[in-house]
Formats: structure tokens, sequence, C-alpha cells
């Protein structure tokens, strides 16, 4: 026993030291550090070859050209085209993550098309007098549009619905402005084409009048912090003193904390270093009755062109306003968020629809949104699976053309909005693209910009078949400046009538059941935007996470909130919770607030809110 | 009694010496055949090709490696020749346009950055100074791969302990790299090749 | 039942108490790998550490357990190279401490990395410019040298001593003792020099980075000569603690002192030198790289009381008690002053690790706060509890105290005797 | 040898400018960076200071109340130290280095210990250890760039000035036979995606590059130039108070603020 047990030590001490005599130990000890490299759980990135193709994200109207990097066919990355005459080679954050949106965890991927088509027929079969079906677009302007206003027309009581646009409609040459007034418009974070706003950034002064300091704010040559929600009067104020002079300003200074003088020498600062401009944030008809005083109108105001579309399509119903709608009078409701757009709080939509179950249908990518409140949730392709036109931004003053060309195949079973709903309304828009390419191609007019070659040609010199590739390899086609006004948008022929004083829309006094004024922190689209955009408000300081709220300290000590922690969102649509973040660089009596689809059914445009502790 | 013990002792030894030198080299490396019994010779001598006919550059300077089926089936969409090998290529394969799963006995490992254009327009080097003559070689030898490493053979084998290894393939192990750049005074930093 | 592995002439607790003993140690142990096998297998993110805190209570747990172990190589230093045969009394328990401390932080190491399967990278491909580097590399000798050092007591277990072999091979090992000892000291004196190294080459952590002599910082001298200081004191505290558990004589008080006087002597220059040194750094190092050290201090809770605490209240308070031969003699000071003296050079050792991260570098930095994990505490525990199970098991099984059996005939009422006996 | 000579001719000093008078705290250049490099996204529910970003654009105010106070968005990357960088000489098995070829601090997960002695070292915070093995959301791997090796958990990692688009280049110079690369084959993606144009690249050592050009202007600054590590990001902004972020921190303000 003792003997053997000795032998076997023996043995083993033998055999170790043998064993370090010989390759294996080390190699296992290198082997594991190596495994160590690749070891599972870190993806392998797919090789191939590697290519550059061109379209144009569908994200904004702003739709800057992009250059895709793509590794076999899937794009891997995202840039601009530099020296692109709209977006001169820009791209926003989202637009640069927009190639991770087909996989974002919230896609939908499937719905009840069948039933949905079902239930719309039946729907609008047994309507009753004055109940009306109606097509919601997030994204006016679009030639999708135009079949949904085509479909509408052909269906008896067909409404076409779109979010209010800023400055009615208008459209915006900053390169000719040399003053530019922004009330609360985020000029530099996103608003109109990132691109052409830096390249003209130089040539203007900004003066931003702003509750809080926003990134523009920041970066204005002049920040003028007005009281939160007192954009109007202050607009209104300078209107009137540019009228007459002699105009009391006690009112517009009370409600916007400047100095009667401020508001004078504003004045006639906007008049000395014109031609002057001045935007909003929303859409005031008061910025539009300074833009008039300040004689802006026809200079760095212009009416918004369209793009030519084939004459059948004129035939199409009028643009209206959700408020314009009576309540409880739809019957049939169809919602087109395939692609983001203007926000109207989904409270707002439902009181138009009828109480004994409306059929509500809506198209979209993501399971947020309005498919919340829906029964029947179409999914639908996604930037950059979609084929889609993009209207012209607001910065461009002359029409513009151009795709959103497909760079992926999208997955099964996506649907089309634009067909579905022409389906319903039994009309048909098959090609519509191609339909209104054909009809641009045949005014002859403007020139065409190719990507790839960064050319501009004039459309003459251009073949149609070639007119139509272009297009799908991310071609833009502009209106010359000399050629016949294209078809003009919105309200915007001629501004609003005069707005007369002493109209003050909102002044802070005014509503104290909800004190403060909510003002958005980011795009609408935040909350549906790249996983990646985590580097923004989780990775980092820089944005606030979506369904976040800064408020200054004081404030939230005011409604009895200590620190970060959750809260109520409380607005005259409803309430959701939110994180509060304490930020004594917001001003008193206003609320900052990331949009996530929770905030955004209960905020729109100028709404007051209150917070409450949880 | 005691010279026993030195015995037993030895005997230790010897058995792990035997296991480590002779049964781990094998043990170590899983081995799996290629899809497709293809011959470099028949294609080099028939076919006349050269290596970049089908191991291909793109016009970009990347190397396209492998070459995809439709290459293949450039030639082989009906049998050339009589061999079973094809025929079985073709029903498998093209018939179906199915890629063939190679697996690349020189793939270097993911944080590894090769350019293959680099090597031979500006270093002037020929294929089999790091590929040996695969180009003439008859028969696709077996695909070895480290058990745990998960590494290729040919760029993870032969360690300094272990004896000459699969084939008369050179080493394309970062030593092998790092003698060479040494040798022509290039080597600037871990950054050159790594990524 | 394991009466025949306890050394002959000295009384040991039963079985059973030891178990009783043990076992909540255990326990702690059992946890704590639990709680570090977490950290290998998920990684990391089990921790509390973070970008701006990458370095938390297991380095500061490091540093601090090898600087109470270098009494190990301290007193060996005295006893062997210094021929200061009184210390033969504590050389034993002070190998053992040496040993669990720099087993432990090496242990504690492991864990700390995010790559341990790479952990012979810094043998392989070592930059010598590291002070990592060094310190790795010294640690891993020393611990080899303290294993050694470590053997002959083991080998000397009254069961083992059956074994001839062993006998022998403890005879010649014993030899070896004084070569040992002096490479143990070499090596001990380099690497507390380099961890001392550690913080003070952080260019980029002003309130950290010290001037050189030679090609070390300051910090790095300061290390050793703070090390050397509070390891005797350890070694004495260890020895009381030890006495009082197991209520046993155990050392003579004149070692005891003589530790004690030791200390205070290294103690005095420490903190002379570290007074020296942060008056340069306060009016040279810190201001000329931009930071005004007195800001370092306006970021609470690390206000300058810190300093204050370090230098005086756990560096020269203790210093002046034990050069006071009066105070030195009296039992309860003594202790008391080399607790404190530990516990100073454990803050030290905090602030060269915690406050350093702590405290912000770019303007727009905010102050960073950390709090550890139970993971992370968890893991600590487990260095605590296999060092007091380590010791334990060679108290109760090695001679520690060579003087034991002595003191204990000595004790001259044998009532008393037995009476002791039955107690742990 | 010949050709060594020639790399030392060749040699160039990569540089930065960030206009902090353009800035606007969109984003961008970190979304780009990730995109680029592989950078996945924020893991759930992790703390801001777990999370890896090579560039993060800090929000800097003056510290004065509502209406006084003013900001300005910072972009901090790794500042390419040039003299005795910081992170180098610490790293104990040399996984940091500085190109002598690009003067591009390079740090090599594959070679990383996880020791994070070298993310103590620097002084900008530039450097990110991965807490968690990289993931992205199913179907997202797709969009990985090959250009750039995924890191595994346990390693630091940085910002290298995306490297990986520094050897496309030099491939595709290869393919037209040319060694070197021209100003402007190579830039990095923050700089690319800048909206604003607020970020410009290139060669210090060619006098006429903008971060040349940059390190002669009044109104440039690096910050913590005081430490002598030589960054190679220049900053620039007319405001005077904003080229106070480059000095030493303040003491603590009572202004209470999350952000920023």
């Amino acid at each position: 026993m003792q003997r053997t047990r000795r032998d076997i030590l023996l043995f083993m001490g033998g055999g170790a030291a043998g064993a370090v005599l010989t390759p294996a130990p080390w190699r296992l000890v290198t082997d594991a550090a190596l495994w160590s490299e690749n070891w599972p759980g870190v993806p392998r990135p797919a090789r191939g070859e590697i290519t550059a193709r061109y379209t144009n994200c569908a994200l904004c109207p702003a739709g800057c050209a992009v250059r895709a990097r793509c590794v076999s066919g899937q794009p891997v990355s995202l840039a601009g085209v530099p020296s692109h005459p709209l977006s001169q080679g820009a791209l926003c954050a989202f637009g640069l993550t927009g190639h991770h949106l087909p996989y974002h965890p919230q896609r939908l991927t499937h719905g009840p098309v069948e039933e949905a088509a079902a239930a719309v027929s039946a729907a609008m079969a047994k309507r009753g007098p004055g109940e009306s079906v109606a097509v919601l677009d997030l994204r006016p302007g679009r030639s999708a549009s135009w079949t949904y206003r085509r479909s509408m027309a052909a269906v008896n009581n067909g409404l076409y619905l779109a979010p209010p646009r800023p400055l009615g409609g208008a459209a915006v040459d900053l390169a000719k402005a040399r003053i530019v007034l922004s009330l609360g418009a985020a000029l530099l974070d996103g608003w109109g084409t990132p691109g052409n706003v830096h390249a003209a950034r130089a040539n203007f002064h900004l003066i931003q009048a702003e509750p809080w300091q926003s990134p523009t704010a920041a970066l204005a040559d002049q920040w003028l912090p007005i009281r939160p929600g007192s954009e109007p009067a202050l607009a209104l104020a300078l209107a009137n003193v540019l009228n007459d002079p002699k105009t009391a300003l006690s009112e517009a200074a009370e409600a916007t904390g400047l100095t009667d003088k401020q508001i004078v020498e504003l004045a006639h600062e906007l008049v000395r270093n014109g031609p002057a401009l001045v935007l909003s944030a929303d859409d005031l008809p008061e910025a539009l009755a300074l833009n008039q005083a300040l004689g802006a109108w026809g200079r760095t105001l212009v009416a918004r062109a369209e793009a030519p579309v084939p004459e059948p399509w004129k035939k199409a119903a009028p643009e209206r306003a959700v408020a314009s709608v009576p309540d409880a009078s739809i019957r049939v409701l169809f919602i087109d968020e395939s692609v983001p757009g203007d926000h109207i709080p989904w409270s707002a939509i439902e009181r138009k629809l009828v109480r004994d179950n409306p059929v509500v249908v809506t198209f979209a990518w993501s399971r947020q949104g309005y498919g919340r409140h829906a029964q029947f949730a179409l999914p639908t392709a996604v930037y950059p699976e979609l084929t889609a036109d993009i209207p012209p931004a607001i910065d461009s003053p002359s029409a513009a053309f151009r795709l959103s060309a497909s760079l992926m195949a999208p997955p099964a079973g996506m649907v089309d909005a634009s067909a579905f709903i022409a389906k319903a309304a039994g009309i048909d828009a098959a090609n519509a693209l191609q339909q209104r390419a054909d009809a641009i191609h045949k005014s002859g007019q403007g020139t065409l910009f190719t990507c790839a070659d960064a050319k501009s040609t004039p459309l003459k010199d251009v073949k149609p078949a070639d007119f139509w590739k272009a297009l799908n390899e991310g071609a833009c086609w502009q209106s010359g400046a000399g050629d016949s006004p294209a078809h003009s948008v919105g309200r915007a022929g001629a501004p609003t009538a005069f707005v007369g004083p002493p109209a003050f829309l909102s002044s802070p006094q005014q509503s104290t059941a909800f004190p403060l004024v909510v003002a958005f922190s980011g795009p609408h689209a935040m909350s549906l935007a790249s996983p990646l955009m985590s580097k923004l408000y989780q990775d980092s300081d820089l944005r606030l996470a979506p369904n976040t709220a800064a408020l200054h300290p004081d404030t939230a000590r005011a409604a009895g909130i200590a620190g970060d922690s959750r809260a109520l969102l409380e607005t005259p649509f409803g309430r959701c919770p939110i994180a509060v973040v304490p930020d004594s660089s917001v001003p008193p009596g206003m609320l900052e607030v990331a949009p996530g689809p929770e905030v955004l059914d209960i905020c729109g445009a100028d709404t007051r809110a209150k917070v409450v502790a949880a | 009694m005691r010279i026993r013990g030195y015995l037993v002792f030895l005997a230790g030894t010897l058995a792990a010496l035997g296991a480590g030198w002779i049964g781990f080299p094998y043990a170590i490396y899983t081995s799996r055949p290629q899809p497709v019994d293809f011959s470099h010779k028949v294609h080099a001598e028939k076919a006349g090709a050269k290596c970049d006919d089908c191991h291909a550059f793109r016009d970009d300077g990347t190397f396209a490696g492998i070459p995809s089926l439709d290459k293949c089936a450039g030639c082989h969409t009906a049998p050339m020749g009589a061999t079973v090998a094809e025929k079985n290529f073709i029903d498998n394969y093209v018939t179906p346009n199915r890629e063939p799963a190679w697996d690349s006995y020189a793939r270097q490992p993911e944080n590894v950055f090769f350019s293959h254009i680099t090597h031979v327009k500006l270093g002037q080097l020929k294929c089999e100074q790091c590929h040996g003559d695969q180009g003439a070689s008859d028969k696709l030898r077996p695909y070895q791969e480290d058990r745990i490493s998960g590494y290729s053979r040919d760029i993870w084998g032969r360690t300094p302990f272990e004896g000459a290894g699969a084939g008369a393939v050179p080493g394309m192990k970062m030593d092998d790299c790092v003698d060479c750049h040494h040798k022509h005074g290039l080597s600037h930093s871990c950054l050159d090749c790594h990524k | 039942m394991d009466k025949e592995f306890i050394a002959r002439g000295v009384k040991r607790c039963s079985g059973g108490k030891f178990l009783l003993w043990i076992l909540p140690w255990g326990a702690m142990l059992i946890f704590g790998l639990y709680c570090a096998g977490l950290c290998l297998v998920k990684g990391l993110n089990q921790t509390n550490m973070d970008n701006r805190f990458a370095f938390g209570l297991w380095i500061f747990l490091d540093l601090t357990v090898i600087a109470l172990g270098a009494g190990a190589f301290f007193t060996g230093f005295l006893l062997y190279i210094l021929k200061m045969k009184e210390l033969r009394a504590v050389i034993n328990s002070a190998v053992v401490i040496g040993l669990v401390c720099y087993s432990g932080a090496m242990c504690a190491l492991a864990v700390d990395v995010g790559q341990p399967l790479r952990f012979w990278f810094t043998f392989w491909y070592p930059n010598v410019h590291s002070m990592l580097t060094e310190v790795t590399f010294c640690i891993t000798c020393y611990l080899t040298v303290l294993a050694i050092e470590y053997l002959p007591i083991v080998l000397r277990n009254r069961k083992l001593r059956d074994v001839p072999a062993f006998l022998v091979f403890e005879h010649e090992l014993h030899k070896l003792i004084y070569v040992l000892a002096g490479v143990g000291t070499f090596l001990s004196f380099f690497h507390q020099g380099s961890l001392g190294g550690l913080y003070g080459v952080l260019r980029g952590r002003p309130f950290a980075f010290r001037e050189g002599l030679g090609i070390w910082p300051s910090t790095f001298f300061l290390f050793i000569l703070s090390a050397a200081a509070a390891g005797p004191s350890f070694v004495l505290l260890t020895s009381w603690l030890v006495e009082k558990i197991s209520n046993k004589r155990l050392v003579r008080p004149a070692v005891m002192q003589m530790l004690g006087r030791i200390s205070g002597l290294l103690l005095a220059v420490y903190v002379l030198l570290k007074t020296i040194d942060t008056l340069v750094w306060i009016n040279r190092t810190s201001p000329g790289s931009g930071f005004p050290a007195a800001q370092y201090y306006a970021w609470n809770p690390f206000g300058a009381w810190i300093l204050f605490a370090e230098i005086a209240v756990f560096g020269l308070l203790p210093a002046l008690i034990l050069l006071t031969p009066k105070l030195r003699a009296r039992t309860g000071w003594l202790v008391s002053a080399a607790a404190m003296a530990s516990c100073g050079v454990a803050l030290n050792r905090f602030v060269q690790t915690v406050q350093t991260l702590a405290v912000p570098t770019l303007s727009f930095d905010k102050f960073m706060t950390y709090t550890p994990s139970w993971q992370e505490t968890g893991t600590f525990l487990a260095v605590l509890a296999y060092g007091v199970i380590v010791y334990s098991f060679s108290f109760r099984y090695f001679q520690l105290f060579p003087d034991e059996r002595e003191l204990k005939r000595e004790l001259a009422r044998p009532e008393e005797e037995t009476a002791l006996a039955g107690r742990y | 040898m010949t050709s060594n000579r020639e790399h030392q001719k060749a040699a160039s000093r990569y540089g930065m400018t960030i206009d902090l008078d353009r800035c606007t705290g969109c984003g961008a250049c970190m979304v780009a960076c990730a995109v680029e490099n592989n950078v996945p996204p924020a893991h759930e529910g992790a703390p801001a200071r777990k999370g890896v970003t090579w560039i993060r654009v800090f929000k800097v105010d003056n510290g004065e109340d509502y209406p006084a106070n003013r900001s300005v968005f910072v972009p901090v990357l790794c500042q390419q130290c040039g003299e005795d960088t910081p992170c180098v000489h610490v790293c104990p098995q040399q996984a940091v280095e500085v190109d002598p070829a690009t003067g591009i601090v390079g740090q090599m997960p594959e070679r990383c210990l996880g020791c994070r002695y070298c993310m103590a070292a620097c002084p900008y915070h530039a450097r990110y250890f991965n807490w968690w093995d990289p993931q992205w959301p199913a179907g997202m791997e797709k969009t990985l760039n090959p250009n750039v090796a995924p890191r595994m958990r346990g390693v630091v990692e940085k910002c290298n000035f995306c490297h990986g688009r520094w050897h496309a280049a030099k491939e595709r110079a290869a393919a037209a036979g040319k060694s070197g690369i021209e100003a402007g084959d190579y830039v990095p993606a923050c700089v690319e995606s800048c909206p604003a144009g607020a970020i410009r690249f290139g060669d210090l050592n060619d006098s006429s590059s903008q971060p040349a050009l940059a390190a002669k202007d009044p109104h440039s600054f690096r910050l913590l130039e005081k430490l002598g590590t030589e960054p190679k990001i220049y900053y620039h902004s007319q405001r005077d108070w904003v080229r106070q972020v480059a000095a030493a921190p303040k003491p603590p303000s009572a202004k209470e603020s999350a952000r920023g």
C-alpha cells in the first residue's frame, strides 16, 4: 500500500518534469491567450467587395444626399456627398446612423394586413352621414402625399390632413439673408438642411430670441433670453414698432422680459442690417406678419415651390389641418408615419375620431408611435429600404425632386402605404414616382446633379430613361432660377392676413394650471433613432434621454422634486412618467423635454405642462 | 528499492515526453476536408491559369481571395472533363448555385490587416513566398484548425517547440511577418499590420 | 486526532475548537471565491469601477497588504544581514505574514485584470519602462523566495520530520537562508519602490506625480521607507493579537519593544522625508504642471485633514510614542502605536490610489466618487479570510514562535497553565 | 534600408484642430466614430462612465446661473500626446506605442492585459475599458466595418485617428503604385462627419495643414498644455472664457447641475 502510493507520486513527479520539456503546456497557455482574442460573443464583420452607393436621407424633409459605403451590397457606413448643391456634404447624427434602422429593436415586423383591408372597406361602406375617411400625412409634399390627396378626392367625404407647416409653408432663402432673427427655431441644431445652414451661416448675423440656451442660442451672435412662451409677443411687438414707431411696448416688454428700448433697437437693427429674415420654431402667424413688415416677403421668404406633377394628379383633395376637422367625425383614419415627420399629439387626433369603434390604420416601421393606439398597425419598409421621394426642404427656395432610393431589400410582408390607400379608394396609383419623374422631365426645366461624378447637367440634355436611372442613384433635380414658378403649396401664396395688435397668444401669466412651457431638446425622431444614439444620451451628457426632462432646480423644488428622480409630466392632453434632471442653465418656468413616444402623446407645438412628483 | 524509485520517475518522464512531443501536436488540431476536391495543378496546366486569374484583385486594390462560384461556373456549367470530382462539384454546387464553404488556410486573424497588393505590387513578392507551391498541388490538403484558438494551422502552427508541421508551406505567423519586415527595415509599429 | 502534528511541548486547543474558529473564516472565503468567480466569468462589469475610476478597492488592497507584508523581508534583513539575533523569535511568524500578504495580493491582481488568460504577456513581452513590469517581476520572484523560506517552517513540523529525506532537505535549505534573505531583501526593497513609482510616474495625474531622484520618482523611496517602518509594527501587532487570541505568551516583551523601536526610528525618518517631499510637491512639482496644490484639497470629503492625518496623526505621533522608552515599555502604548503606524501606511496607500483618481484633471471634470460593489468587497474579504486561515493553520501545526516553549516553562504556576490550556 | 530612410522622410505627425465656435454639439462625430470603429451601443442600463466613446463631446459652461450661463461643447478624444506620452511607458506589456511614421498613439487590444494602468495615467480620460463583450441588436452586426476588428471584453481601447482608414488609404496608394499617401486621402470619421466643419485634420509636419496653422494661432490652445505631454489636438475659440477650459479645474462651485 505505502509502496504503491509512493510510486504513483514518483511517476507523477517524473511526468511533470517531462511535460515541462514538451510543447504541450506552453502551447496550451498560448492558445488560451489566443482564444481570448476571438472567443464567442465577439462578432466577425463580414468581408467583401466595398462599393459606394448614393441615395438621399429620408429621415427628415432636408433629404441630405448620402454616400453609403457598402460591403458586398450591405451599407456599413453613411457619409454626406461633398459639393452637393443642397446638403453641401453634411449629414446629421441621425442621418449618419440611418442604416441601423432596419435592425432597430423596436422594428415592426408584421401586421394584420388582410384584416385591416377588410375592416376599412367595411367601415367605408357603412359610413354614417358626415362621417369622413381621412389620411393623416406626417410628411406632406411627397408623391405619396399626392396619391393620398387623389385617393381622398376619389372617395366621398375624404379628407387629407397634414400638420401645420412652419412659416405657413413658405420657403426660406438663407443665402439672401444678412440678419436673421430666430424665435426659438433650432437653426443650428436640425432646422432645415444642416449643410445649407452652415454654408450660409457666415453671411448673416444671427439673433436667437429663446428662453433657454439651446445649442443655437449658445452659438448665435446674440442671444435674447426672453420669457418662456413670449415669442409671439416679441414678434408682434416688433411688427407693430415697424408699422407705427409710437406703439406702446410696455405690455410686450412685460411679456418678453426685455426693455422697450431693447425691442425698438432690435427692430431698427433688423431694418438697418437687412435683408432680414424671421424664423420661428412653430407656425406663428406673428412671425409671418413680422417678415411682411420687414419686407422679407419675396426676398428672403418665398413661396415654397414643388416639382411639377402630372396633370391628372391635380384633381386632388386640399390639404387641411387636423384642428379644422369637426370632433368625432372621422370613421376611417389612415396615418402614414413610414417616414418621421412633424408630430401631432395622439390625444389631438383621437378626439376627431367617431366614438363608436373607428377604424385607424397606421403605416409605420416601428412599434412606437401612433401604432400603439391604432387597432391596425401595418409594417412598412424603412429608410434605407424604401424608395420614396423627399419634398423640398424649408430652406430650398427652388423646387427640388430627389429619391430616397432603396439600398437594401425590405423584409418580406412589408406594406406600401400609398398602394394600400389607393386600393381602398379604388384609384390606380401604380408607379406614381416614375410618372412624376416623367412629368418633371417633360417640363425640361432645371438641372440634374449626379452624386457619383458631382456634376450638374441641364435637364434638357438628359434622356428620360437616364433621368429615372440617375434619380435611383441618388441624383437630385432642382428647378433653375429663371424657371416659371412650379406648383406652389401651403397657404403661403401670400402671407396670412396681418395680425393686428394686441392679440397676445400666450404670455407666461396666462395658464396657471400648466405653468411650464415645453421646449423639445431634440427632433421628434429621437426616440426612433439608431440604437447607437445611446452614445449621445447614455454614454455622454450631450442629449437628454428620451422621456427625460431638464428643469431649473428652483422649478423642481417648487414641484417638490429633489435631484435626479422620476416624476409625472402633465399637460392638458394627459400625463406620463418622465425622468427629471435638475439643470440650472434651464430658465425657471420652462421644461426642456427629450421627445419619447410617451411624451409625444401628450406634447405638441407650444404645449404648456406641469411636473408633479411621482 | 531506491533504484526502482528512479526507474518509476524516469518512466513518468518518458511517458510525458512521448505524449507531449508526439501525441499533443496532433491532438491539438481538428482536421476537415475541403468541400471540393480541387486541383490547382490541373487548372494551371489545362486552363493555363495564373494565380491572379482566379485569385484576383478588385479595382480598388483589395484582394478578392478565393473566387466565388460564378467564376468557376464560367467554365464548369457543364462537365469539361470526365473526373468524378468535377461532376460532384457541378452537381453539388454549380447546378444548385450554392457557394462552396471553402476553408481558407491562410486567413489571418480578425485583428490583422494584411494587404496583398502592397506585398505583391510594392513588395514584389511572389505568391509562393508565403503560400508555398499551393499552385502546383494536385489535391487540397485537409484544413487543420487549432482546437482552442480556432486559428488555421498555416497561420498558427509550428510553435518553436513543434516540428516541421503541416506540409511544406512556409510560416504565416506574426513572427514570420516580423522577420521579413525587419529584414527590409519596414517594421514601424504594431498598427502597421494590426487593426 | 491531529495531536501528532502539533509540536512537542506546546499546547493547542482541541480540534473541535479550532474547527469552530476556522469555520466563519472558511465561509467568508467561500463567499469571496464565489464573488471572484463572478468577476472572472462575467467580467469586470460586476465591479463598480468605471472608465474614470479605473482602479478601486483591489489596488488599494494590494498596495496595503504588500506594505504590511514588508515585515517579512525587513525582519529577515535585520536578523540575517544585520544579525539582530533577538528577532529569531518572530522571524517565522513574519515569513508567514509575508507569504500570506504577497500571495493574497497576487490573487487579487489576477481577478483585477480584464484578461487573466494573458497574464504571461507581461513576462513574455515586458515593457522595461513600466513600473508595473518591475512590480510584477519582483513580486513573483519574491513570492517564490518566501515560499522557499516557508518550506523549512513546514518541514520542521513534528510529523514531517519522520521522513529523513525532508530532514536533510530542510537542513540544506537552512544553509541557503542567508542568501535567500539577501535576495528577498533586495527584491522587496525594489518592488516596494516600484509600487511607489507606480503612481509617482503618472505625469498626467499631478496629484500623484513626483519628481525623480535618478530614474525613480521620490515616492519610490518613500514607499520603501514607509513599508520598512510599517512592517515591524505589523509583525508586532500580529504577534500581540495571536497572544491575545490564543491566550499564550509567545514573544518576550524585549523583542516586542525592539520591533517597536526599529519601527519608530524608521517612521521618524519617513515622516521627515515625506514632509520634505510634500513641500517640494506643493511649491514646485504641482504648480509646475499647472495645478495649484491647494485645490486638490478643496474637493470634499478629501480635505487637507487627510494630509494632516497621514503625516501627523498616523506618522509623527506613533513615531514619537515608539521612540520614548517609557511609553514603549507599556504594552498598551506600544501596540496602539504599532496599530497607528500600520493604519498610517494604509492611509498613505489609499491616498495614492483612490484620491489620485478622484481629483479631476480637466477643468470640466467632475469630482469622482466610487463605492465598491458587493462582488468587489467579497473578493476583498476572501483575501482577508485566506490570510487568517493560512496563518491559523501555520500557527497550529508549525513553530512560528520558537520562544513559546521556554516562555511556557517560565510560567511558574502549573494550575494556571491547566486553566489556560483549556482555552484556545 | 533605403525604404527605411524614405520612411523617415515621409514620417508625419497627424494632428487635429477643433473650432469650438463652430461645434453645435450635434454628436455627429460621436456616432460616426462609433459606426466607423465598431463601437457597440451603450450597454443596457450601464452608467455613463462605463460607456465606450472614443470621441466624447462635453457640455462645458461658465458656471454661472441662468441667464448669465453660457455653455460650449468640447469634443475630447485621445490627444495623441507626442512627448513622453503618459500611457505608453506605463503599459507593462507594450500594448501601447507611438507610431513613428504617423505620430499616432496606438493601442493593441489583442496585446492588452486589461490592467487599466494606462487609464489611470491618461489626464484626458480618453481611454475606455470594455466592461462587457460588445453587443449589437440582432442583425446590426451586419453593419460592422470590416476594416476594424471588434474588441473583446476586458481590454482598453481608444481613438487611433481611424487607423482602419489609414490602412485603406495605404492600400489604395499601393494599388496605384505609391508607397505614401497624399493629404486628403486619409481623414478620420469624426472630421468627415462634422456638419459644421468644426474639426480639421492634417499633418503637423506640413506647415500648410490646418493643424499646423492652428498651432500658431493665438486663439488656439491645447488641453492641460502645462503637463508637457505635447498633445496634437488643437482647440480654437475667440471667446476668452472658453479658452479657460484648457486650464486645471477650479474648486467645486455651488452650482447644481446633473448635466454638462
